[in-house]
């Protein structure tokens, strides 16, 4: 036993590194130089080869997949364009080409606040600790163009001179705050998923916090489950948009990952974000950890199969029959939410009143929210297929009620017949159906790609050129 | 060939030689088939239970968390390499097969030392990942590392046979005997139905 | 060698008691005196003491607790009276006490068939034996009374002479052979569930198998799964009855433990019945199969943790949170299920035409069958959670379909408000509802409790004397 403590102290020895750089390097490139291990593993999450039955690294234009979410979001600039995250390497190029981030330019500015920054790059710590969290947020997203161009590495989850895991973001310390608990307490397997949920949590910008300021906040308050984070937003009647065709006042759910895995059999177990995504892998006899964040079904052995002495073909069939499962009756609840939005806008032009409406439209809310909540997050199907399940029979039992009382009103105002399913068998006519003109959106967009981004390439590698 | 020749009998032997030769070489398939000793090739758990005497750990194995995933040699024989693997097997299998044919087994059987160690090395070969990645250790205490030189039943004493293994102690343990799962009067009513 | 083959008959015999009796004896008592061990915790199931959360031991009134369940049941025998199941001891006493059997005598017959005997005792295979499987469904539930004393037993799951396990019941077996399986190649680890599933399934009545019998099928042919089972039933066309207030078509679910277990992880990684419910334990120094079947729950440190090293707070907390999960889903699919019988009476009542009424009579259907389903196999909810929520939150969508559909007709008949709910706030107000007079059920069953059950218990021993 004695030489096996011996070895450990040597272990933590070798660990400390001859770091000549600060917390907030944010060129990965130079860490890379002194981990050529993890360095290495992580620029394969530039890799976009492997697709599983719903993930994976590859693009996926969910738009594509399921034009329903089109009519879902009208109104908001996810019906634009949205697609299913893919390795960390594509962070900022991700940002930049995506629709919703708009096409700013000569006099144009883009929709988004910097907030949109705050999860894309270890350029955030290093401008946070120069001006402040607020001041970071502060103005539209192309004002920070420049400063942004490294994407999510190492000094986004460790300390320089440890290598230890640390938070890089006041958004889920205060999150922490809110809840009277404090982050610095949290365990060392606890941090192996605390640096995730960093960023793969749910999120909305406050206006109140700070004057001007699309704030991030985590809103968890009143704690992290479905219930109680709708509550938040409902005391303080917050809506992230007005649904385009129902009026209704939505919330947008954004990756809830960490909230729904609190909730399954994994977490309860103490198995950590890092355990599936992250696992500890053996290469020259040299152990490290993987950091090549990707689908814990492109790397079996690794992974589940440290804790789980199963067939990779029975493994695989596990996440798969509980993603079929929870798909079946997502794309039930997707559908119905088609339905409450058209008849609701029927309803509108028949000339219903505020007061007939008022009811369904808080039941639209509610459905469509649990139906974010579980879509939103791609792992949640395998990450709690309990709770995942649960909440989605919830949003089916919201839109029908939503669409019982529609009925009625519809009748009253002399329309007693079924309203006619939208064709939306493409993402191309959904998105004619809501209006959007999305030709201009996009060459736009390549304008803003041609002209914009490589000036703002440009002008962040001289920057860094000095350091 | 010079050499081969020497072993072929005088013709008058051959005969009788032929004819003990067979008798032996009958003998010997007859004992081989007999004490299931095909069987011993495999690694089926059903083998070990041909002698009674294995009941109780049989019954004691079925019952616990090891069932599904392992088999009695998994645990009982050397997997580092295949030769080891044969040769132990050999030299355990005869043993028992001699003391149990001579009536020598005790009412209480204990592991032989040599056997313990086998035991051992092959639960850490299951468990390594969870005993020496203090980083996995999300199901267990951290302090594993520390104990791999003890023997893990040191502390894991009910695994999987539980304590005491006398051959009273399961009785009437459904051990695999070959029965049929539907009786004859039902396969008979069955048959004459309609 | 001869020693060896000596050696090896005494390995099949050394075990092998001195049984006196044959397959047939149903006194479990005279089996008892071989093997005390068993027998002794086999009569720990007359032990009504636990109650879990939503389990346990104690008699349960479900109308009570439930009071739903007697609208959903309108029309059908189980609105008088649902009890949950409890030990194995019971099963004779509970189906004489059951108001669904009737209250049989002089002149009256029972409404049920001799078929609800097959499960409740090893006096079935005895008198299978000497009639054959359909003479013993034939007649009606009081022909066997004298017949039937013993409550399930030995006999039931056990061989006589090798104490092996076996199938007594000729259903599982023809269940498996339509489809196209052998049930006598079963492992002996599956027969440690098989041996329940001669009971613990679905089931219905086939009246056209065999002329004037009420025949015992479990409907499998297409499968185990709810869709398998229900396209089965389409396609027969068959209804185990028609609701007094929808006039839907129903189908009853009857405790499908066996077909939800299969769909859980458990059974995926070869877990049986057997492990949890009768688990191995040990008592001065033998160890034996506890044959006191109960909640596992009563009984964690011999079920659970022989395979989960987790506190046994913890492992009961898994079961109630699972339990909670699907149970809060359930209860708003059963007051859906109560809205749809009220709506569609309502529509009768007003007139509405039968080509009206059939989509929205089949979506109740469709909803009913899927929460009784989910809600008849009272472990469901732990033994495969996530299947179970599938199937509630699908019932959910056809449920709000029928009312979406419901809401139209009724508008179109000048009814476009809600249709109020009803007081069912106890068993009670909702029998009167549905118009039963339990009292006059209740006085029946008295009489019948005592005079005619005592007959058949003395004319029952009076006939086991002379074995
Ligand atoms: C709290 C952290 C956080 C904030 C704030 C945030 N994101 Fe993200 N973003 C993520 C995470 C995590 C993913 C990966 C989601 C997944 O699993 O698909 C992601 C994925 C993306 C992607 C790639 C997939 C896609 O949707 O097409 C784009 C583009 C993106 N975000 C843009 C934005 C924009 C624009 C904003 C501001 C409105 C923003 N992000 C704000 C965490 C954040
Ligand atoms: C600084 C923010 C941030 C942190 C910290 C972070 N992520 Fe991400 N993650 C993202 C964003 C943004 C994306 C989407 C990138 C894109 O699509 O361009 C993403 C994508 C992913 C993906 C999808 C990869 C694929 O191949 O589809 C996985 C898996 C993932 N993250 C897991 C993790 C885990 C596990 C951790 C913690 C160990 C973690 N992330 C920490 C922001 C973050
Ligand atoms: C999304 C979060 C995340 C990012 C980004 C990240 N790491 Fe890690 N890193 C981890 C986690 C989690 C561990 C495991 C820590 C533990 O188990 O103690 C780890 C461990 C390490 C270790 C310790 C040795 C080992 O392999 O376990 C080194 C060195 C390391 N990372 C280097 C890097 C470098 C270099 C980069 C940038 C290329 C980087 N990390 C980016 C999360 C991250
Ligand atoms: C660090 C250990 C660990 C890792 C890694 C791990 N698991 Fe698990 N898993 C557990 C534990 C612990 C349980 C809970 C069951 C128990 O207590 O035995 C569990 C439960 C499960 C279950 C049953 C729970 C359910 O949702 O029905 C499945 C299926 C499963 N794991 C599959 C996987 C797959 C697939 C992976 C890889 C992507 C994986 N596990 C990775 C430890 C792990
Ligand atoms: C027990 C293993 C396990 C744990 C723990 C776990 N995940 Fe996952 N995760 C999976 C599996 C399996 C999938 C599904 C992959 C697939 O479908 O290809 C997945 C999917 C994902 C995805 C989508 C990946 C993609 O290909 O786009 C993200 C993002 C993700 N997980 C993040 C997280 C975060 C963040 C945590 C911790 C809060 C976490 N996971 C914890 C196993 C796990
Ligand atoms: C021919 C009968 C027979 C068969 C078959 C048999 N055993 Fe044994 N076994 C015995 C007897 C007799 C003893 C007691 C020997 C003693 O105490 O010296 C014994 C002792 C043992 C012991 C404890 C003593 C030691 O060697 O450490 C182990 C472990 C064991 N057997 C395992 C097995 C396994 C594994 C199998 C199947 C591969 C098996 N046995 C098959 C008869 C048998
Ligand atoms: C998971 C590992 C494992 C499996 C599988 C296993 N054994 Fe064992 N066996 C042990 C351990 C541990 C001991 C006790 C060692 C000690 O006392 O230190 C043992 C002891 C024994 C002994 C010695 C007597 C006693 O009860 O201590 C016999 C005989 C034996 N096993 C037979 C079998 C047979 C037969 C099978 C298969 C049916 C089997 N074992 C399966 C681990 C295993
Ligand atoms: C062939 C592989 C194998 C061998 C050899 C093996 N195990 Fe296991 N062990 C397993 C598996 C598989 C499980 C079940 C783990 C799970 O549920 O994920 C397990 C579970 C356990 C558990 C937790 C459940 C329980 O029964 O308490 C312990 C403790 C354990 N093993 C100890 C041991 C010890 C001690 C030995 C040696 C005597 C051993 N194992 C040998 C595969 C093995
Ligand atoms: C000093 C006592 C001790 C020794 C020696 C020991 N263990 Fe453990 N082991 C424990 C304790 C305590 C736990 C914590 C879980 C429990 O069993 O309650 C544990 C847990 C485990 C588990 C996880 C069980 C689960 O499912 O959570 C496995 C597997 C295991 N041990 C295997 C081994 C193996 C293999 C060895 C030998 C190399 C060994 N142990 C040596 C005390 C010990
Ligand atoms: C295929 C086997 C089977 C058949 C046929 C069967 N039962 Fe049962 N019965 C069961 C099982 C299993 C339970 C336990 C259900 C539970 O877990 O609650 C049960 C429970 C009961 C109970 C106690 C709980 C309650 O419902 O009040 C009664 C009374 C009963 N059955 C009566 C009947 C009647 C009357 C019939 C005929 C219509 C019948 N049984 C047909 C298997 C069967
Ligand atoms: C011959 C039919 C039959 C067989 C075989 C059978 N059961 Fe039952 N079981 C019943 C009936 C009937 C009841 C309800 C008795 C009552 O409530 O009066 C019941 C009740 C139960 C209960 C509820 C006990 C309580 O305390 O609430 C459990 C648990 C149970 N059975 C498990 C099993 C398991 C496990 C098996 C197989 C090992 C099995 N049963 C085999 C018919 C059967
Ligand atoms: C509901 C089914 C069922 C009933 C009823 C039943 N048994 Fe069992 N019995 C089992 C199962 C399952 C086993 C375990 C078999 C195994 O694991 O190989 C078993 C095992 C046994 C054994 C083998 C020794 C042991 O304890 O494992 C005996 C003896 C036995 N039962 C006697 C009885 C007697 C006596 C009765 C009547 C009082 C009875 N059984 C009623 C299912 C049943
Ligand atoms: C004979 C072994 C065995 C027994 C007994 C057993 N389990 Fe499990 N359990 C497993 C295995 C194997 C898994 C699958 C996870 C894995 O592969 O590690 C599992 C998974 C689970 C899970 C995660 C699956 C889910 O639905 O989320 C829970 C919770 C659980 N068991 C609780 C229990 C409880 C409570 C009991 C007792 C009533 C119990 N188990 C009895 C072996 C067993
Ligand atoms: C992994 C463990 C496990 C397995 C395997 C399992 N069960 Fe259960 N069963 C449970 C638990 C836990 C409950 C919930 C008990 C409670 O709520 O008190 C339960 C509940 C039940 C109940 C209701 C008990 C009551 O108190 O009324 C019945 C009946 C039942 N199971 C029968 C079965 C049958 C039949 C099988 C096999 C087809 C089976 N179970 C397999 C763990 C298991
Ligand atoms: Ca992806
Ligand atoms: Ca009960």
């Amino acid at each position: 036993a004695s030489s096996i403590v011996q070895r450990r102290a040597e272990a933590v020895f070798a660990y400390t590194p001859e770091v000549t750089f600060s917390d907030f390097e944010p060129r990965n490139s130079l860490w890379g130089e002194l981990f050529p291990r993890e360095y290495d593993s992580y620029l394969k999450t530039a890799d976009t080869t492997f697709r599983s039955k719903y993930n994976g690294s590859a693009m996926v234009d969910m738009l594509q997949e399921s034009p329903r979410m089109v009519v879902l979001w009208a109104g908001y600039l996810f019906s634009r364009d949205y697609g299913q995250g893919r390795g960390h390497y594509y962070a900022i190029e991700d940002i930049w080409n995506t629709l919703r981030t708009g096409a700013p330019g000569a006099g144009v500015t883009s929709p988004q606040p910097n907030t949109c920054w705050a999860c894309k790059s270890p350029d955030v710590p290093r401008l946070m600790n120069e001006t402040g969290a607020a001041e970071f947020y502060r103005g539209t997203w192309e004002t920070k163009g420049s400063e942004i161009i490294n994407p999510i590495g190492c000094a986004d989850c460790h300390e320089a001179k440890s290598m230890n895991l640390r938070i890089s973001r006041p958004a889920l310390i205060e999150a922490f705050e809110s809840q009277g608990r404090d982050i610095s307490k949290a365990s060392h397997q606890e941090m192996r998923s605390l640096v995730c949920a960093q960023c793969h949590v749910e999120y909305y910008f406050n206006k109140k916090r700070t004057e001007g300021v699309d704030y991030l906040v985590f809103p968890w308050k009143n704690g992290t489950s479905l219930e109680e984070i709708e509550k938040y937003y409902d005391d303080i009647e917050f809506a992230d948009w007005t649904h385009a065709l129902s009026r209704a006042p939505m919330l947008k759910a954004q990756h809830p990952d960490y909230e729904v895995y609190l909730t399954g059999t994994h977490a309860s177990r103490g198995v950590s974000c890092a355990d599936c995504h992250m696992p500890f892998i053996s290469e020259g006899g040299q152990k490290f950890t993987d950091h090549h964040l990707q689908s814990p079904l492109n790397n079996i052995a690794a992974s589940c199969q440290v804790c789980h002495r199963e067939e990779t073909d029975k493994l695989v069939q596990d996440v798969y029959s509980r993603q079929d499962k929870i798909m079946e009756n997502r794309i039930i609840l997707e559908t119905l939410l088609v339905r409450c939005h058209v008849e609701a806008k029927t309803a509108w032009d028949k000339g219903a009143g505020e007061d007939q409406m008022k009811d369904i439209l808080s039941d639209i809310r509610k459905a469509q929210w649990r139906w974010d909540f579980s879509a939103a997050g791609h792992g949640n199907s395998f990450h709690s297929p309990v709770e995942t399940g649960r909440i989605i029979a919830g949003g089916i039992a919201y839109a029908q009620d939503a669409r019982v009382k529609l009925a009625r009103v519809l009748a009253a105002l002399g329309e007693n017949r079924e309203i006619p399913y939208p064709d939306i068998s493409t993402k191309e006519k959904a998105q004619a159906l809501i209006g959007l003109d999305m030709k201009k959106l996009r060459d736009e967009k390549k304008i803003f790609l041609d002209n914009v981004v490589p000036e703002w390439i440009r002008a962040g590698k001289e920057r860094e050129a000095g350091y | 060939m010079a050499f081969l020749k020497k072993l072929v009998p005088p013709d008058n032997w051959k005969f009788p030689v032929i004819v003990t030769l067979a008798i032996f070489t009958g003998l010997a398939l007859f004992v081989f088939k007999i004490s299931n000793a095909p069987s011993y090739l495999g690694d089926k758990p059903e083998t070990c239970v041909n002698c009674h005497i294995m009941a109780p750990q049989y019954a004691t194995w079925s019952h616990s968390s090891h069932r599904e995933k392992t088999n009695c040699n998994e645990c009982h024989v050397p997997q580092d390499n295949i030769f080891r693997k044969y040769f132990f097997k050999a030299k355990d299998g005869l043993r028992h097969a001699t003391v149990f044919t001579l009536r020598r087994e005790p009412q209480v059987i204990f592991i032989k030392d040599e056997g313990r160690k086998v035991v051992h090395r092959n639960c850490i070969r299951c468990h390594e990942e969870l005993l020496t990645d203090s980083k996995l250790l999300a199901r267990t205490t951290e302090t594993h590392t520390f104990r791999m030189e003890r023997d893990c039943t040191d502390c894991h004493r009910e695994t999987p046979h539980g304590r005491v293994n006398s051959l009273s102690s399961v009785p009437w343990a459904r051990v695999p005997l070959p029965g049929p799962i539907v009786p004859g009067w039902l396969r008979n009513m069955m048959k004459n139905k309609d």
